[in-house]
């Protein structure tokens, strides 16, 4: 493959999505399958890894190496792969049940590892792939077959989490906007370290209101602060719906712990003599 | 070694010395300078610890068996006892009982000898150890190794040479004041009438061995085997007895271009090595009960997106948290069977400390082989014991994974429907193959299918590609000839080997099969290996029996089947295997069913 | 029923409908109502789904059986199969089989029928379906059901009142439409020449029961059989197949006091419903087999602090992610197994999904009973299945937990050695029995301990609790006599049940034993009711033979046995099981050993 | 027993701890049972949950019902007992291991949720009872046997993903100065909501520098915010080693999903009729 022509449909996998007409995962798709192209990166040295959830389905539909492995467990197998493998551009992905919920664990500690790797949070508000149940992005009085009458519980702030966690690199898109969301991706997956975007991707069969965000988003509400204090602010005092980096850290990527004094296998067979 | 255990060998092949006291005695310390002065002298031998649930300063017992011949397994009784104090001595009695007859040796100081020891002993000797200790300059663990040492007739040159490589690093000062406490110790022995009791106690000489002898244990044997294998990437999460395992890997790998990484669970680090696995490095993890309880979901997408991983399970007390510093062999379940759906994989035990080398090492080759994840089932006994042993040659295992050249677009089929079950796998980086692992079912070309057919294909594939496999003699250390055999599987190999040992010498002969290949169960080769037995014998660390009835599940079995078996921090001793063998042959005992299964009575 | 499916039968005992077509088609609501309409006309029936990928949208088949005689499983073949379109069909093929000369019905517009089924057809039908809908106004799913309506001779009044049922809160206007496009159906029916097929496909006159019946889901069931047994706490996490037994808990619950909690993930809702057991409520979680490997931690944590909780497994295709929307029975080595240590436990599975009513009630006294955590294996195929049933009772179950009294300080005993092993058990607010549970091993006041006495006394109080506890008669459904037996476990009961009876007919008695209760085995009742057997079918939804293996390893089983196991989206059918009892019968096949083990022939 | 007389030793149950001579945790210990003593709890009402490790160790050395679960898992198990019996005093208690590292998605999930309980995190900046490898907690340099040079991961900080989570208490203390930390651990019980307190708890055993701590520790630096943003910056700007409690919020407590709209079991019946 000529490397000065890549195109996004060269990053297209040809495997039918199994999205619902109008899902906001197509534009998050199309828009990886941009930030490639532009990022003009070789389809063998990208891997998508995910979890399980309609979002999770994603590494199938990208011309790429693939993981669609444990509900929830996306990030721990993107650091594997990354830290086994370095050269590699690693895109983990996931739902917000995924990475919020059951995934909550690696995404704190993902974020304080900082390995170089991007995530895309796509976030609906919503558990797609069981069938509408709330996701702890959910808001607490919206109205599910599991709970009538809301959950009551308190939404969880992705962004604000992965500052104080310590990602290197937090912004919010949305998949109406694609052009936008693969300028995001470009610059988070050339940002060091662990990079986080939560892209708002509605669910069109299980929220049909969240086709109404095209109109509700605002466009750069959020721009880079100078601090995490700063930006922890700016996320709290934006509207709902904001786009843009809030924040780009310059905290030098993990990549592995390093030296830590040992001696190869041959020489260390000495100390086993009585 | 005789049915009720009690001290009365003439010239001793092998000796047993327990020494107890409570925390910064240093009572661990004593014991592994016994080993290393031991082995320093030609000697074999093993060394573990027992301790108390205090994180320090608690009570702890070191256990010491020395023997001109391997011994890989503790003896039943112990024919020399050394008390620093008897600090809550009754949490230890069970495991440490005192040959009858045997010789008790206690500071002056530590008040009044257990009833129970003061039954059984032959000789108790009050002397003033931690007083000759502080006149010494030294510590009371020096002086009792001191009297240990002369009673057994270790050579002074290599108890100093063991003092040397232990306090080297801490400055000659201290050298020297551990070898005052040495001598002091020898010289209170030397003072009292004893002459029996060294008669007794003394060890044969050994022969002298062509190279200087290793200390090894199986926890460092498992990370060489593991390294040495090409494991270069470890995600792990610490767990009793799993965390010193871990600990040796770290530098080792750093030193070979490898890396040890600490993941934030145990969900994190099983996920984190098939990533890397993923990436084409080989990869492992160490852990215990719990921690393998939260990985089954892990080596379940490792079995169905066919990635080689390596599970080094550190075997402890269970269920639940359990006795996390005690031995047992009932993770044996979880290992088989422990994950949803039809899952096969590969399951590996290390015979010993020193077989946790090659069994890890062989665990990498069949998971890198096979594309498959291995647990190796290894326990607190072997792993965390001191065993001397020859220098170990590092295993030749061929490590290779079946990898898929560069290809056309669309052509790859990561899951090809091959003869022998294993399909080509494409690294990233490979151009043209681009493909998602998945755990979904799947197709050949790997893209989620709930069609019955794939389903079918994809079922049975992953169970021929191990089925099929050619594990070669290494599935088990089969010896001997008879009608009668004892079977058994990882570390109680240790006390098998050497109740056949005991018995050949009594005009016995026994077969013993101890398993090394758990699953797949080597079936055909297991039945002929049983060929011609009349009565097994089952023997293994476990309440419920899990090894007995997973034979059962899958072979025919001899007519007659006994089921040797007990939990816990008492693990199966050679003496109770031998018994359990004079029992069989007393007959009288022959069933037609192998329903009603005898149990061996245990003490 | 005959051999090679085929469709000549006279006045018809049973018939089997499929309806397919893509997303939106509402092929779903069309059987449902199928379903509903002959359940108020009095026959019997089941109704089961099978549906693509596609989250919405995608394409799916709806498979109906109606009979005038109870039924909980499907024939292996369908007699009409309607066909909305064709989109993906082939990915059903394996599961929806026409007989042998059976009627398919088309729309018009659907383009060609795939070849496979051409050949088996009796008849092809083109009828204009769609056309027909737009012309009533209404949808195509009402007229293929009108349709089939005709065919089977379901009355309109029984087909007006499922239409209302389903639609009134819509709006009369959309009853009207539907209406509209099922009369517009039953006239395209008549004005073909399907005399023969008429009479093939006419079902013989129910007999008109009593009360109304009613149309259940195992899911339900499951549900209504836990609130009614006491169970006031559930917490779960979301997976397919168990997510809408949830969903129809969390307002009953609400209403009853009670309540469901959403837990971030497995780990916490096993252990939410720990805490809130050990506070004394009855609780209860909901997962599929991902969702049960990061339970089994927690699991093991309720056996070793011997806190009663209740796990409804609803099984689907694995290993790993699998086949979540289908089922089959291969979480049984897991359910069994999968806990690391020794940890005893109770499994259940249901038989039907009616029985998912009393089988979780009794999960839920036996738990509460024996302080042991219970898990229930259900399926996807019982679970979301709808049936047709009699109205049932609620199940007269006893569920009551051991508990303490207020006691003097440091008098209480939590885990007390008592004779059948359970100790009462103090809730929080009961003065004076302040004490910890733990999941490290334990003396009878609770306070951890690595005692090799303690650890033995309990292993041997947690096990024999559950041996020794009576469980009656409902550990299986027994029936039949004769030298040929079948046994199987949960919903493989249905196909099993429907292959004696059929045999039966044919004059030909078997014995079936349907397992309810799996641990702890109950060996003798199970050696008892299998006494005088020559040959077992062990029949089981499952790749390995999971079930036939458990047997194995624990029971003496008749000389010969004959394995009839596939796994995946095709359950064991009811056919199948006749055939195996057929060439059973044939002979020639008895073997001495019950190693090798033959693999009954499936389709 | 009286009442109006409950004493700290009324809640000691009289086991032996198996800590080291010199452990911070007996300090956490000593406070809490003064707390109680102060608050005049009846024993049989209190419950506390614990996980693994050696602070996790606490519930059988405290006069009260307890529960110590699993590696990690205190918090889901102490809100599944609080919400089944909502009269109970409900404490979650753990190392800075089985609360933020195996246990941080419960812990970011317990801050949302919000139930009224007490969760104490002692810290100590190591595993003590797995005798000495790094915790989120530990610097990135701090030499271990695991790692001789160090983990290179930033630690993590648990007051600020407490705010952010959305705990509605949150306070730093210190054993050394138990009348303190038993003055706060009232405050905390008494406040409706989820209370976080981290303890600063020195293992004297695996990093023994920390008996130092009660020399630098930073008394009452830390004093309410009016806000979580506020809370945030001042636990960003004050000293490292600094207590006080730093937020007292005033959001509801969850007590379950609350009236669903549902049916009780014998009017659902119906439901099945066909
Ligand atoms: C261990 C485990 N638990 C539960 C599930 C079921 N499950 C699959 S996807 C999913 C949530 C999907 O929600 P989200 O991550 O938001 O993705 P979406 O479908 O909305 O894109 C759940 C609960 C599972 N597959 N594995
Ligand atoms: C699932 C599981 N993984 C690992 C362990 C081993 N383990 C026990 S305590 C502990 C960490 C203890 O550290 P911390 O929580 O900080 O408590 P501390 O001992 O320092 O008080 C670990 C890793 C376990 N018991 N269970
Ligand atoms: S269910 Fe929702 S998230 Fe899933 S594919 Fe459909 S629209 Fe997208
Ligand atoms: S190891 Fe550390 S934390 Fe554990 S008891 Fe000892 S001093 Fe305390
Ligand atoms: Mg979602
Ligand atoms: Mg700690």
């Amino acid at each position: 493959m000529n490397e000065a022509m890549r195109k996004p449909n060269d990053f297209k996998s040809g495997v039918k999505p199994i999205w619902c007409p109008g899902c906001g995962d197509y534009g998050v798709l199309s828009a990886l399958t941009k930030a490639f192209a532009r990022l003009n990166c070789a389809p063998e040295k990208i891997a998508v890894v995910s979890g399980i959830g309609c979002a999770a389905r994603i590494p199938a539909y990208v011309n790429a190496y693939g993981l669609h492995g444990l509900h929830g467990r996306a990030l721990p197998a993107a650091a594997g792969l990354k830290l086994a493998r370095p050269e590699l551009t690693v895109i983990a992905a996931g739902g917000d049940g995924d990475i919020y919920s059951i995934g909550g664990n690696h995404f704190i500690h993902a974020c304080r590892r900082n390995v170089d790797m991007t995530l895309i949070v796509m976030d609906n508000r919503i558990y797609g792939m069981t069938k509408g149940q709330p996701s702890p992005t959910t808001e607490p009085d919206y109205p599910t077959h599991l709970y009538p009458a809301g959950t009551h519980v308190q939404p969880l702030d992705g962004m604000s989490l992965a500052l104080v966690a310590g990602a290197n690199f937090v912004a919010r898109a949305f998949t109406g906007d694609p052009n936008d969301l693969a300028e995001i991706i470009v610059e988070a997956i050339r940002h060091p370290g662990f990079s986080v975007i939560e892209v708002l991707s509605p669910c069109v069969t299980f929220r049909p209101e969240e086709r109404e965000w095209k109109h509700q988003i605002a466009r750069h509400a959020l721009t880079p602060a100078g601090s995490v204090a700063e930006a922890l602010a700016a996320v709290a005092s934006a509207p709902e719906l904001s786009t843009g980096i809030v924040w780009k850290g310059n905290r030098p990527p993990y990549t592995g712990p390093g030296d830590q004094a040992g001696k190869r296998v041959q020489d260390v067979l000495d100390s086993f003599v009585a | 070694m005789s049915d009720t255990p009690q001290d009365n060998a003439a010239a001793r092949e092998s000796v047993s010395v327990a020494i107890t006291g409570s925390g910064g005695a240093g009572v661990i310390t004593a014991g592994e300078m016994l080993l290393a002065a031991a082995a320093h002298a030609g000697w074999h031998g093993i060394q573990t610890r027992s301790v108390g649930p205090q994180i320090r300063g608690g009570e702890a017992v070191s256990m010491v068996r020395l023997a001109t011949f391997p011994v890989e397994a503790h003896d039943d009784a112990f024919h020399l006892l050394v008390a620093v104090d008897w600090r809550n001595f009754d949490r230890f009695a069970a495991e440490v009982l005192l040959a009858q007859g045997g010789l008790v040796i206690m500071d002056k100081a530590a008040g009044d000898v257990p009833p129970p020891l003061k039954e059984r002993a032959g000789k108790i000797l009050s002397l003033p150890l931690s007083k000759a200790a502080k006149e010494a300059g030294s510590r009371v663990n020096m002086v009792a190794l001191g009297c240990i040492a002369a009673l057994l007739g270790i050579p002074e040159s290599s108890l100093e040479h063991a003092a040397r490589r232990r306090f080297a690093a801490k400055g000659e000062k201290l050298v020297e004041a551990s070898l005052a406490g040495l001598r002091a110790g020898r010289d209170l022995t030397m003072q009292e009438d004893l002459a029996d009791h060294i008669a007794n106690l003394r060890l044969d000489r050994p022969e002298k061995p062509d190279k200087p002898r290793w200390i090894v244990s199986g926890n460092q044997m498992a990370g060489l085997g593991a390294v040495h294998a090409g494991v270069r990437f470890v995600a792990a999460y610490p767990i009793t007895p799993a965390s010193d395992l871990l600990e040796w890997m770290t530098p080792v790998l750093s030193a070979e271009g490898g890396m040890l990484v600490q993941a934030e669970d145990e969900l994190a680090s099983i996920n984190m090595i098939i990533g890397s696995s993923f990436g084409g490095v080989p990869s492992m993890t160490a852990t215990s009960g719990p921690g393998l309880a939260l990985m089954m979901e892990g080596l379940g997408l490792a079995v169905s997106a066919e990635i080689p991983v390596v599970v080094v399970n550190v075997q402890r007390g269970g269920p639940s948290t359990g006795i996390p510093t005690k031995s047992e062999q009932t993770d044996l379940n979880i290992a088989l069977c422990g994950m949803h759906g039809e899952a096969p994989h590969l399951v590996l035990a290390p015979l010993s400390a020193a077989d946790c080398l090659f069994t890890t090492a062989w665990a990498v080759e069949l998971a890198e082989a096979l594309q498959a994840p291995a647990i190796v089932l290894s326990d607190q006994k072997i792993a965390q014991m001191k065993a001397i042993s020859d220098p170990l040659p590092l295993p030749a295992v061929k490590v290779a994974r079946k990898v898929s050249e560069a290809c056309a677009p669309h052509a790859y089929k990561r899951y090809a429907l091959t003869e022998d079950g294993v399909s080509p796998m494409a690294l990233p980086g490979t151009p043209g193959c681009m493909y998602t692992a998945d755990g979904l079912e799947h197709g050949e070309n790997a893209v989620p299918s709930s069609r019955a057919e794939d389903h079918a294909a994809m079922l049975e594939k992953r169970a021929r590609k191990l089925r099929n496999h050619d594990y070669g003699p290494a599935w088990a250390e089969v010896n001997g000839e008879g009608e009668i055999a004892v079977i058994c599987w990882g570390s109680t190999a240790g006390p098998v080997h050497e109740a056949a040992r005991v018995l050949a010498r009594e005009g016995i002969s026994i077969r013993t099969v101890s398993m090394r290949l758990l699953s797949p169960l080597p079936i055909e080769a297991l039945e002929e290996t049983l060929a011609g037995v009349k009565t097994l014998i089952v023997a293994e660390n476990s309440h419920s029996g899990q090894f007995l009835h997973y034979l059962r599940a899958w072979c025919d079995l001899p007519q007659e089947v006994i089921s040797l078996k007990h939990a816990g921090p008492r693990p199966i001793t050679a003496p109770e295997v031998r018994r359990a063998v004079i029992d069989a042959i007393g007959g009288g005992r022959m069933q037609e069913s192998n329903i009603a299964l005898k149990e061996a009575p245990v003490s």
